[in-house]
């Protein structure tokens, strides 16, 4: 409550000093000087835009595979959750995030972090800057929201919030700087003398946006424990099904649709025709992944899992990612086979081995297919396209030839799982020691619904409980 | 006058009604429940794993008549809802010591 | 039935003449003349038609926070007006509407209603009237479906379909067009003489589609009366929780996402590269309106709201609808943070003072932040952009220094509430004493799915209501 | 087990071929050279992938009316069903399909088949192909998922499986060259000479997608059989209502979204302004079937009917496909009736009459309107367009003269029922005494979603189904 | 003690539980059944054709009372569920043998 | 026979099902209720306005067991379903006439 007034008057005086500033500087918010200049830049913002509302509408596709695949006494918890996500990242995104990662940086901390356009004022009241801004927000934002499928059913709703602020305005844009505004892992000399002219490369963010999210994922399922009732007293995982298959599919198509906008719309411009080939990647390699996975369960358990398979299309999905622009269709399907076994074993290996809860499978899509995509396209990158251009220098991976700019690819995973996975530990490690991360017991078996927002999403149909065999941690 | 709940599977249930129907027996309560007996779980897949669901659901009807007319519902009932096959249910009998009609209050066997 | 009869004869009547006459007269049919008079114009329709897709998905977003925050019982007639109000409003746009709203006008009549284009015959055959009509279209339907959420649960189907036919004919194109047609408020002397080179403006349509469409609501809801069980016999309101969170807010996700078509699809131009500007005062108005309802709840109640969120984010989303082309990102979110707080008290002020039963917020979310949104560009316009163009006049408000302009919204705003609230309490009244416009107190009860549809939305699940504490009315 | 073992081997194999084969000869992969010789070539690929994104987007509204029609109890499998589709569909499309379908074509073979661009390997590198590719694979696609409703509650899926790699490989493509990849039936002599310059068209596809699954799916629902339960000794109909109007109507505006990236898209050019007409006559023959069916079910029925009004919409789609881009917006509101009339016998027709049981109406909507759709163009069409583009010659149809081209019209007609319905017969035919089609009569009275799957669809929601009045087949 | 066992119309039941309190009754379990007795089912229609809909949605109150009460409670009952239509529902009476407080262990009538 | 009726929490169905099988009660049939007893509603929110939820879910269990094992039932429910608050639940007992094995006909208690 108190938090919730001063954050208030907070943003209250932020509001006014920016309405006041604003105006005194500007580059050119009108757009006329931007249109002059540049005769493309209107089918390149239409382009982009239109992709950043694809995007924008992934949250969407999260909110319900994640509710999906929980209980019910639980969706309302998670609807919002999704929702909050995106709004207080905006709010930070706005405030600071964007500052940090697409900041000007010059000299050596330009390498680390960026550090102007805060709340968008000054110079950033630009068409240009707008555009960019809208876009990378978007990406933040789901970055964000991946968290919130491996922690649901039992995290504090006001533990979540916090998270969601720092996470968009801290751990996402200083790692997104070092790769896509400037830092060091793209752009400092070690990594472009490495890498044969270019350093570590991402074109849509396996790394930046999904491996941070399934890593701080990772980080916060760990911290928090199972659900209650997730494992018997030997260890042995019992599954809590989800209430809604249906919803949950329909979450997998929409963030199928919004991926064509998240690969393709990353080239930020239409002049890149390359988008065509980015598309049909993006189609396949959700394609080969669910595939492969349906084929797998069918195999191992003689029935083809539903959610597995949706989980399938979202891991080949991630893993195509960043080599989406660099790679050919065959590599497309490939990558996708390869994520589909590895989501398969990701869930199987977390759930049987390390008995860390992750009711999505975010960790196992997002992280562990992240970092397949990073390698990847250190990989397959075929030569066909320059960086994040037509031009060249053209990207080729370990198979052309550049063993370099695969060890770029290399140094770049395991920065990202140490960052993500670090600041995920600290942060989560801190909020549990001061306002708590999980709810109480009693809370947790009656369902977050009604204790953190004291509703129920389904009032009007009897629900239940599957009574499944198994002893109780 | 007796209460008879049969708890049968849920997929045998539209067949019981039309035999009860046809032995005369319309009015009923039917109820969604979960139950096992002899019958242990189904194993059912999630997300990889196998897990064991314990309670299956069953359909369960209830069904207050004449003492006379016991025989023929539990006879109807066995004869349809029987598949052989482990799961085909119960049926319990207990007294019933009134019954009233609402819209009527009329009592006693008439009110059936 | 026999209406059902009539009106299919005249269509069919109509259809042939139609076919008829068409050919006879066109402007640019085929595309190749404006093309060759306009090389901008590919870019543009494709802005213009996409944005314009992604409204008409609003739809969607509509039926469901609308059926999500209402009974299961009458989920299948709240989907069903949702359809219907669409597919009617399309048929009248196109038979009448649309010529009302942007017909040629001229002179002292033009200023109050437009009269030709009838069923898009004769000249209006050409590829940019299509275009406009089409987004047009999809903005007539939003403001028609509006309504839907504020009668829901008791209005009959019948009476609905005629409320459908009427605002998409006449009641929403003529208001249109005084503010987008050519009409006085826009155009007349008085209004560009007060507003200093400008009447009153509306970028894309707080008062247009939202205020009309929520003061419509507002006297619909009021003759309706509330749903049984509303008020206690002291005048308490009782909660009626709605049947499915997770799909109103999947609703408010979808509406959201079609916003960004709304908002920055308004420009009519991707050549108008403030689209950018839009997009982001659109994310973050929306996102700030959320974040505000989100803390006022959970500092009244100490436990955030789920679907008051939901609204939060739609007031936003209202309120930056007209001004969002002419301010920066700093007023963006002060207005979505003053419309969280108008969408708690509006809310809280219908249910508890004026005991009209508004089931899903609509008054408060377009009625009220229509009118916020009206005042705010009056308020923040900060002289970036022009009259719908990068050109000057540069729109400035009354923080600018234009009080003039500010007075301009102010006439605007109380037209707007008269306009609809007047004209939907005739209609409503009319209807009420023909044929009726609420269903028998024994049809509520049951639920109207089966009562107008004979059908039941969810016959696969066990239902029930919520037995809650209260004496009923 | 055995079969999924040997398709992920074979996979991999070619994969591995297709890695060594790709970069040896290429077109353009870049797309630099492309952009240089076509100046409009960006704002026409980010139309043409924008709106193939759309109406990849119709997966997701096809598995939801699929399922919200049909029971809580194969939920998981409609949608399984669904996903499953899109990716053999897509694997199966980019192996072989596109390979038939838009293979260089010359002679009297190509008249039949297309032969290269097998694995988009080769000259298939090459931006605009792979556009191609990406917007013809989500129109297979479309095709394969309309079967899916039809044959519902009752496939095996290892059939549906089997079915869907067969129809995207091989039926869908071959008949699509005929239409639109320079075979016969477009651009034989003989068809060209009686259309007077031109063959049978198709804009969007009423015959090519929507006919081609239609009748494919009235091969599979009468070689199926009813679902038990659906036909009482005497043959009447017993209804079997679905389980969730929300979704499936959820579904039918996902559709109509994605239909006007499915129509307008068509063109593959946002320079064919043209677009904006289509746009206007995809919303109009919608709303017009739509009306037409709710009224007719008012009518007959005493009430209206909601999934037949949902149904009405997607008929007029369907046959507002093939003509969108050659007539005008009368002609198109009264296709749209003609088609709600259509739905409305068809499904009467097929239910009361034919006693073949299609849940969803899939042959109705698909089929019997995709048939219309195609003479609808041969006789509406109004010359103010040319063949797929806006030079001449322009189209018309025999009312406006060309008595021709309708004939081609009903030509293709007869060969696309007799070319899907035939094969659709041989191919089910062969499952059916292969592998089997159909599950066991156990399987489909528990469901299909624990016999196929394992799993339910909603684990948490106590579920029934509706005690109906009727003996029992 | 009785259990009396009502199913009424889901409609009424509100109006039933308010009528109870009054009457001080106010335990109870609520069930949601389907049922037929007199009353047939109605029609609906789906996709174009009318079937009939055989059980129709009731709510079953069961309250465990002391003998005593038992006439005050099927009189409220009566008073307030009927609607003079058939369907109004049913009141069965039956007899209970013990209750037990989960919480206290305490048993017989106290624990009601 | 005795049929025992217990209506508890649904939080607690998992650990009083796993008692009773320890215990050797194993057949059962489980109903999704709401309910009220001492233990009044809870309240919830909803747009802004609190209300009052009257009826809490519950879960009933209906065991039909041997005179003879009625005593552990109550005993291992009573033991493991008490939380001390209120809301712990019930059970009620009374008597059952005859049982019916669907599948074999058996009666009596062999078919229990
Ligand atoms: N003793 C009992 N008490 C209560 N319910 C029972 C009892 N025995 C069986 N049931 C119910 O009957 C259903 C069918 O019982 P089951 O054991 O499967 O039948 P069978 O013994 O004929 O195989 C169970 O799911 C359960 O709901
Ligand atoms: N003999 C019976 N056994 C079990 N339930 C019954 C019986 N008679 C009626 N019912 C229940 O009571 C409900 C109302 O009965 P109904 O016949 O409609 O009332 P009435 O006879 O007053 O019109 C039915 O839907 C059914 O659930
Ligand atoms: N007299 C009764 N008749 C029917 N059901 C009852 C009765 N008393 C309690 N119940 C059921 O038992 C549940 C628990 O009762 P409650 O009063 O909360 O327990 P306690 O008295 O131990 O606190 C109630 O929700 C209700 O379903």
């Amino acid at each position: 409550m108190v938090s919730g007034k001063r954050t208030i008057q907070l943003f209250l005086g932020l509001m006014l000093l920016g309405l006041i500033v604003y105006p005194c500087s500007s580059a050119d918010p009108t757009g006329a000087a931007t249109l002059e200049e540049k005769p493309d830049a209107p089918v390149n913002f239409s382009w982009t835009l239109m992709c950043g509302f694809l995007v924008m509408f992934m949250q969407a596709g999260f909110a319900l595979v994640e509710t999906g695949l929980t209980r019910a006494k639980n969706a309302a918890n998670i609807v919002m959750k999704n929702l909050m996500d995106f709004c207080m990242g905006a709010l930070s995104y706005w405030a600071v995030g964007f500052a940090f990662m697409f900041g000007t940086a010059t000299g050596i901390s330009g390498l680390i972090i960026g550090f102007d356009k805060f709340f968008l004022m000054g110079e950033a009241y630009d068409v240009s800057t707008m555009e960019l801004w809208f876009f990378q927000l978007v990406f933040c934002a789901t970055a964000a929201t991946i968290v919130s499928g491996a922690v649901a059913e039992r995290i504090k709703f006001s533990a979540y919030i916090i998270y969601s602020v720092v996470i968009s305005a801290i751990i996402y844009p200083i790692y997104g700087h070092w790769v896509w505004g400037g830092g060091w892992l793209a752009s400092s000399e070690f990594m472009t003398t490495l890498g044969g002219g270019y350093g570590a490369l991402d074109f849509a963010g396996s790394g930046v946006v999904h491996a941070v999210g399934g890593f701080m994922a990772l980080a916060g399922a760990y911290l928090l424990g199972s659900r209650i009732g997730k494992y018997k007293k030997d260890g042995t995982p019992v599954a809590i099904p989800g209430h809604s298959i249906t919803l949950a599919m329909l979450g997998v198509f929409i963030l199928w649709f919004g991926w064509f906008g998240f690969n393709a719309g990353s080239t930020l411009a239409a002049t890149e025709l390359h988008i065509s080939i980015i598309a049909v990647n993006t189609a396949l390699a959700g394609a080969a992944g669910a595939m492969m996975t349906m084929f797998l369960t069918w195999w191992r358990f003689g029935k083809p899992d539903v959610s597995m398979a949706g989980n399938g299309v979202l891991a080949g999905l991630v893993a195509v990612t960043a080599p989406c622009a660099w790679i050919n269709p065959g590599a497309a399907v490939f990558i996708g086979v390869i994520a589909g076994v590895i989501v398969y074993m990701g869930v199987w290996f977390l759930d049987h081995r390390l008995h860390i809860d992750d009711p999505v499978g975010a960790v196992s899509v997002h992280g562990f297919n992240g970092i397949w995509g990073l390698l990847a396209l250190g990989l397959f990158a075929d030569g066909t396209y320059g960086v994040y251009t037509t031009q060249g220098p053209m990207v080729t991976g370990l198979l052309y030839g550049n063993a370099g700019f695969f060890l770029c690819q290399v140094i770049n995973s395991v920065v990202v799982f140490a960052w993500a996975f670090g600041l995920g530990l600290i942060l989560f490690w801190v909020l549990k020691h001061t306002i708590g991360i999980r709810v109480s017991r009693e809370e947790e078996l009656q369902g977050l619904d009604i204790g953190e927002h004291g509703t129920s999403a389904y009032p009007n149909f009897v629900t239940t409980e599957p009574a499944v065999d198994g002893d109780i941690a | 006058m007796k209460k008879v709940e049969a708890i049968i599977r849920a997929t045998k249930f539209e067949e019981v009604k039309l035999a009860l129907e046809k032995a005369g027996i319309e009015s009923m309560t039917v109820i969604e429940v979960k139950g096992r007996g002899k019958q242990k779980g189904i194993t059912q897949q999630w997300r990889g794993a196998e897990y064991v669901v314990d309670l299956l659901p069953k359909t369960k009807i209830e069904m207050v008549v004449d003492d006379a007319r016991v025989e023929t519902v539990v006879d109807t009932i066995c004869s349809v809802a029987a598949t052989g096959k482990i799961g085909d249910g119960k049926i319990f009998i207990s007294t019933i010591d009134d019954v009233i009609r609402v819209r009527t209050r009329e009592r006693g066997t008439t009110a059936l």
